[in-house]
């Protein structure tokens, strides 16, 4: 029973995650309407089945009066553009850092494990609004906050499993059998720490999308009139009363996105038992 | 009148494959009764289900285990939790991980006596020095006074058996008491087994897949396979002339100890093909029995 | 010992990382556009009065010159003077500090119980529909960022049943006959329950947002090593002696199943602590986030280091404190 | 909905009664007035420092000291704590009547000294007054009497509206160098109509009545005013009883709530939206400008975006101000601006680019604004990019003149002369302007020292023609500031945007 059900939520996980990649990639052909053009006449429409709306903007207008349908479909690709890259290199650093750590150790691992301490001393969310100050809000900022401050996330993970791992009679038998230091790490430690960083990378994919949103909320999000999930979200919430589907159907695709990225996390981390336990 | 009386035990996984086909036994007071068979004949199943503690992947679905005349199935949980707790207690398989690490060894053994029991805080101390006596536990105090981890293997096994006598138990499961222990350990636990069961009068069920062990401590015998008893006898008849032809071919395979050197027979397939297709028949019939009942 | 001996050594690197810390925020803040001499230009001001008010805060200085004399300053126990506020850096955000200690704590009580009664309702339940139902829960609260939580308690218990204080830390007509900043704990200390009853109506909110996700974490992280500890071979056995399984789950079960989520909730207590910042904001609560984000729009240099430092203080003490607890609660570790 | 939440609020209310928590309803008199602030107060000092020149606290200040000068709701000089004031025949002297009476809140007499003694200091460059630059035109101050006298070291024409704008404070000489700095910002006094009782940091402050205030004792005793600077929370909080005043909300959430259980105020502040543009890149190209102003539909901008509330500008000046000249018009006209665009050789299919940099939420709808005009531009064939800053680097780039092509700003000015709006945005030299051409200079130079008030009005006046007709800047709108308040009070708005406390009455 709770296998099967353990099973669907990694298939519904798949399943939205799929889906938003394809919307994603299609956004230009299937949005309704283009995402930037305002019409301020049309402006705070509700969405298709509640009185007063205009047919063509399923899901109503903003203030400015662009559809917000479109928008959220142009801003999957925003939420998934972060969630790719900046969890992509996050988990690249921070994953190659643990290793390199955990499988050297010695000097390697003290260096790295005093960077990994300084950084995690730094208030988070602090740290990334003044990240963000210094290099003006943009995609690749949020994309550099991310990695900058998420790093050690993947790095304390790895290191500790790569160390756990080292420790392990199978490599031993390969350093016998003749194999470099760094042939060793790499086909030994790395396949077998793998599962771990998957998940991580799985998992860190939502806090990016998170990230994303929190940023809108101090303004520090992507200055374009680029639509992101987070921007209608902070935008959105000045005229809740007057238009709540601005607010709520970016929020329902951020929530299930994110949702969807820690169970299929969850659902990885049960199938790969019981490396991450 | 036994103590322990199993009627038609049926368990499976839920969703999943028989585990128990039907098992009927008895254990009457003071009597030891060996249940033997391959790993995954059921065998742990019986001891697990009598004291209620299957898994929850496991389902019960026919079935009655009468605990001095009362079916425990048919009692709501928290009253056969407290009558289990009151007359039975378990010999675990592994000592190394049935004790709580975090745990003084002293409350692990009489926390029990006095939140379940009543017992006075002394007299339930005083009985956990004695029983530490009682299991050839040098400086029981100081055992007492100790953490799992600082012990031996043997010396926690000891502790576990002590602590399985405490309250006086009617009956008490052992579960392979010895199987993850040193050979040399293994004798002196068993004879510390049976010489506790036969001082205290207690009735045991005693779980092992070593026939040389039934023949030293048990009375009675049931031999399981795929968790159908293929076998219920006395171990002396049994010893003697074994009925079933699978149980013979397993007493054929136990190395004996007069004669180590005389080699391992192993079950012949013939046998197996056999006693698998009694059991497929069995299953037949019960789904018959199954419909008409339906 | 052992324990005597690692909390030594991890003081030492403690030093280490702080140092690591003051250099790295004090040359990023200085990177940053914007600087506080312009944030006070009025209408009319020259390039003169540029020069003139820079001097005057010494920011006229090379970058390793200002660095020198801030360091010099902070061996000495003075972190300089706030530009916006004219105060000194250590008295503010030492007078701060303890609203926002008071706030976190909060919140991990809240997390831990809350969490915790999801694991254990969750173990109990394992298997079941309750667990199935734990689990979309915690998944819930972790798909939703806390300023989110706190937008929707401030309007649910806020506005709409308005059960709690929106803002601030405690009325400001309450007359408060503390001598420390700990405001909740010395109303126990003197059995102010009045005061207490406030406070605690104040925090509620902004704790509760915190609160959310770290008590989803615990919930989700304690369930996983209970439902592991729970088919251990010393729980079964401790169930066949009698005991009811809530006695089980939380005599046997629970000791052993905190320990690996004891440190991973080191770690997101710090995140909570961190998250103070926005929550702190939301609900206009005087800790150091509010103040931290006044710093950082008004480029007040000197009020950041202080309280990224602080901060840094903070989260390098809470990890000190979940080893030592590990090491306190694992009786393998004490004794060997 | 609305009838919805508010039974809900009642039947809550009802179980909550027996509750500890003591959350007041609106029901109750108001015994004690309760202010929703929408900034923190950093600092007590009005003079020195950067909270001196920030506009949105200098209503705290006021409420606890007073200016030179006193300035009404509409933006007027009246007798204050100088009741005449004026120049020498010959420009050369500068004099000042101080009001006789008066006491600061320790009961001490205040006296021609305390005038003469804060004009020297802020006149001193060792103390740190952004304004120095202005106090400084003095010097030699002397007291004679209860006058004051000060030889003008440099004419000014403005000196008098200084002393009623920022960093125009009076502090008590004596008690100041008897506490210090520090001691100050633990327990300042001033003349004000309010003294300070408590003073939270991050929190609130809790303000008594002056009972010996020059002007009146003010109606209510008691005033806290507590600092929250998110937006839906003050919302919250006068939505939910416990503050009975706020400001500065999303304008939906005014309408939403004005009406309903609470009544509001909505006036226009001496606070405009603009957009600089900077002499370089396409700004070079007047038609570009030009096109760029007339595409802007501001009033549909106000009507759709603000509910409304706003009024369109063409020059830097609102109606209230001195130099304010209804005659000059940048009419919305985008047929214009396809025209202008087409003779510089642009059009929708091949659009100028530049860059435009905007605040976001730090003005009401800014942002959306600028979306807004980018999409108005975008259908004429202009192609900006958004890049969202933060006021501090705004500040930066502005005094290092490189902002983008066009930049987003609101320019305050609350005593409404055009030296501090045209002049020190517009004039080159001045570092808060970046439109450096020459001719500006030339017609603004003689401006600064002209001491005929008629003539240096119509002077102003013909500069920003000058600057409409080249469009050398994109006034957008005047801002109306939102004040929503409980039934109970009546709020008098301040155009200068300050809340006053002691303007607030029962109803």
């Amino acid at each position: 029973m709770l296998r099967r059900r353990a099973g669907l939520r990694l298939w519904l996980s798949a399943l939205w995650l799929a889906a938003l990649v394809l919307a994603a990639l299609l956004a230009p052909w299937i949005s309704p309407r283009d995402p930037l053009t305002q019409d301020l006449f049309l402006a705070r429409l509700p969405p298709f089945w509640v009185a007063g709306t205009e047919p063509g903007y399923l899901l109503g207008t903003d203030s400015l009066g662009r559809d917000v349908l479109s928008r959220i479909l142009h801003g999957a690709r925003v939420a998934l553009l972060v969630a790719l890259v900046a969890g992509g290199i996050t988990c690249l650093i921070g994953a190659t850092f643990g290793l390199l750590a955990g499988f050297l150790r010695g000097w390697v691992d003290m260096v790295i494990s005093r960077l990994i301490d300084i950084w995690m001393a730094f208030p988070p969310v602090l740290f990334s609004i003044l990240l963000i100050a210094v290099l003006g809000p943009s995609l690749t900022s949020i994309i550099i906050a991310i990695v900058v401050i998420d790093w050690t996330r993947f790095a304390r993970v790895v290191r500790a499993e790569a160390m756990a791992q080292g420790a392990m009679d199978y490599v031993a038998s390969a350093r016998v059998a003749g194999r470099g230091r760094i042939g060793t790490m790499l086909r030994e430690i790395l396949p077998n720490v793998l599962p771990t960083v998957v998940v991580l990378l799985t998992l860190e994919m939502g806090i990016a999308v998170i990230v994303e949103a929190i940023l809108s909320f101090v303004n520090l999000s992507i200055s374009t009139d680029d639509p992101t999930w987070g921007g209608m979200i902070s935008e959105g919430r000045t005229s809740i009363y007057q238009a709540w589907w601005v607010l709520v159907f970016p929020l329902i695709a951020l929530f299930l996105t994110v949702l969807a990225f820690s169970q299929l996390g969850e659902g990885l981390k049960d199938r790969f038992d019981p490396v991450l336990r | 009148m036994s103590f322990l009386a199993i009627r038609n035990l049926s368990v499976r996984l839920k969703n999943g494959p028989a585990l128990l086909r039907r098992v009927s036994l008895d254990v009457a007071p003071g009597e030891v009764r060996g249940l033997v068979g391959e790993s995954g004949a059921g065998k742990s199943m019986i001891g697990k289900a009598v004291l209620g503690i299957l898994p929850p992947s496991v389902q019960i679905t026919e079935g009655e285990i009468l605990l001095d005349g009362t079916d425990l199935l048919s009692l709501p949980a928290k009253e056969s939790r407290r009558r289990i707790g009151a007359s039975c207690a378990l010999i675990p398989q592994d000592p190394l991980t049935a004790l709580n690490p975090s745990h003084r060894i002293g409350p692990q053994i009489t926390d029990r006596l006095v939140d379940i029991l009543g017992w006075t805080r002394a007299a339930a101390d005083a009985r956990a020095r004695d029983l530490l006596t009682e299991v050839q536990i040098a400086d029981p105090a100081r055992v007492l006074r100790s953490y799992p981890h600082e012990l031996s293997g043997g010396m926690r096994q000891r502790i576990l058996i002590a602590s399985a006598f405490a309250a006086e138990p009617k009956l008490i499961v052992a579960d392979e008491p010895t199987t993850a222990l040193d050979v040399t350990v293994q004798k002196q636990i068993l004879r510390l087994i049976a010489g506790m069961q036969a001082r205290h009068g207690t009735a045991l069920l005693f779980v092992t897949h070593d026939l040389g062990v039934v023949s030293k401590v048990c009375q009675q015998l049931s031999v399981l396979y795929s968790g159908l008893v293929v076998e219920d006898s006395t171990v002396a008849d049994f010893f003697a002339s074994p009925r079933h032809p699978y149980s013979a071919a397993l007493l054929a395979a136990t190395p004996k100890y007069t004669d180590p050197d005389a080699g391992l027979h192993p079950v012949p397939d013939a046998v197996i093909d056999a006693v698998r297709a009694e059991v497929a028949a069995f299953d037949r019939t019960l789904a018959k029995g199954v419909k008409t009942h339906g | 010992m052992q324990i005597l001996r690692l909390t030594i050594l991890r003081l030492l690197t403690t030093l280490v990382t702080l140092a690591g810390v003051a250099v790295i925020v004090f040359f990023v803040i200085r990177v940053v556009p914007g600087n506080p001499i312009a944030m006070m230009l009025p209408p009319g001001a020259t390039e003169a009065d540029i020069a003139r008010l820079s001097a005057l805060y010494g920011l006229d200085q090379p970058l390793v010159t200002q660095f020198g004399i801030w360091l010099g300053g902070v061996v000495q126990g003075d972190f300089g003077t706030s530009i916006t506020t004219r105060q000194p850096v250590l008295d503010l955000v030492l007078g701060r500090l303890p609203a926002t200690l008071e706030l976190s704590i909060m919140a991990l009580v809240m997390a831990v119980i809350i969490g915790g009664a999801a694991a254990l309702i969750g173990t109990r339940g394992r298997g079941t529909r309750t667990e199935g139902a734990v689990d979309v829960a915690n998944g819930m609260a972790l798909s939703v960022p806390d300023f989110l939580w706190g937008l929707v308690l401030m309007l649910v218990l806020g506005v709409l049943f308005p059960v709690f204080h929106i803002s601030g830390r405690v009325t400001p007509s309450l007359d408060l006959p503390f001598v420390t900043n700990f405001y909740l704990f010395e109303s126990l200390v003197r059995l102010r329950f009045d005061l207490w009853a406030d406070l605690v109506a104040h925090m509620f909110m902004p704790a509760l947002a915190l609160a959310i996700p770290l008590a989803a974490v615990i919930g989700q992280l304690l369930k996983q090593s209970l439902k592991e500890t729970m088919n251990l071979d010393y729980v079964t056995l401790a169930r066949t002696k009698g005991y009811g399984e809530t006695h089980v789950i939380l005599r046997e079960a629970l000791r052993n199943a905190v320990l690996p989520t004891l440190t991973l909730v080191g770690v997101q207590f710090t995140f909570l602590i961190g998250g103070t910042v926005i929550i702190e904001r939301l609900f206009s609560y005087e800790g150091l986030g509010n103040m931290a984000i006044d710093a950082v729009i008004n480029r007040d240099l000197p009020l950041i280091q202080g309280i990224v430092i602080l901060f840094a203080v903070i989260f390098t003490a809470v990890n000190l404190i979940v080893d030592l607890a590990y090491a306190v609660l694992n009786p393998r570790l004490r004794h060997a | 909905m609305n009838l919805n939440r508010r039974s809900l609020l009642k039947l809550s209310a009802a179980t909550m009664a027996a509750g500890t928590i003591g959350l007041p309803t609106f029901a109750q008199a108001i015994d004690e007035l309760v202010i929703a602030y929408n900034v923190n107060l950093p600092s007590w000092d009005p003079t020195v420092g950067p909270s001196a020149v920030n506009p949105t606290i200098q209503g705290l200040y006021q409420s606890v000291f007073d200016q030179y000068i006193l300035q009404q709701p509409d933006l007027t000089p009246a007798p204050g704590l100088l009741t005449e004031w004026g120049w020498s025949d010959d420009k050369k002297q500068v004099w000042m009547t101080v009001r006789e009476g008066v006491t600061w809140h320790d009961g001490s007499p205040f006296t021609a000294e305390d005038v003469a003694w804060n004009l020297a200091r802020v006149a001193n460059p060792e103390t740190g007054s952004p304004i120095q630059f202005v106090w400084g035109t003095l010097a030699n101050h002397r007291v004679e009497g209860n006058k004051v006298i000060a030889d003008v070291a440099q004419f000014d024409p403005t000196i008098f509206k200084w002393m009623y704008f920022l960093t125009g404070y009076v502090l008590p000489k004596v008690y100041y160098e008897k506490v210090g700095a520090e001691g100050f910002e633990a327990a300042p006094i001033g003349t004000g109509p309010y003294m300070v009782e408590k003073f939270e940091r991050n929190a609130f402050v809790r303000l008594k009545a002056n009972a010996n205030y020059w002007g009146g004792k003010p109606d209510f005793d008691t005033v806290t005013i507590k600092f929250v600077p998110d937006a839906a929370a003050r919302v919250a909080e006068v939505e939910s009883g416990n503050s009975h005043v706020t400001l500065e909300m999303p304008y939906e959430e005014y309408d939403r709530l004005k009406g309903g259980p609470l009544a509001g105020v909505a006036a226009p502040i001496s606070d405009i939206g603009m957009i600089f543009l900077n002499d370089i890149e396409a700004m070079t190209d007047p038609n570009v400008r030009k096109a760029a102003a007339h595409a802007i539909d501001k009033q549909a901008i106000i009507d759709r975006l603000l509910s409304g509330y706003g009024v369109k500008i063409d020059t830097l000046q609102t109606p209230e101000y001195d130099a304010y000249d209804a005659s000059i018009t940048v009419p919305y006209d985008e047929a214009k601006a396809i025209e202008l665009l087409a003779a510089s050789g642009y059009g929708p299919d091949n659009p100028v680019k530049f860059k435009i940099q905007t605040t976001k939420g730090f003005k009401p709808k800014d942002y959306e604004m600028v979306q807004a005009i980018v999409g108005l531009w975008r259908k004429v064939g202009i192609e900006a990019e958004i890049e969202v800053y933060e006021i501090a680097k705004h500040y930066e780039l502005r005094a290092a003149d490189q902002l983008a092509p066009a930049a987003f700003y609101n320019w305050g000015n609350s005593v409404g002369d055009p030296t501090t709006s045209t002049g020190f945005a517009m004039f080159g030299p001045s570092p808060h302007s970046v439109w450096d051409g020459d001719d500006l200079i030339g017609m603004i130079g003689p401006l600064w020292g002209e001491a005929d008030e008629a003539k240096r009005i119509e002077g102003w006046k013909a500069v920003d023609k000058y600057i409409a007709e080249n469009a050398l800047v994109i006034p957008l709108l005047q801002y109306v500031q939102p004040i929503l308040h409980a039934p109970g009070v009546v709020v008098t708005p301040h155009a200068s945007g300050a809340l006053l406390p002691h303007l607030m009455k029962r109803a």
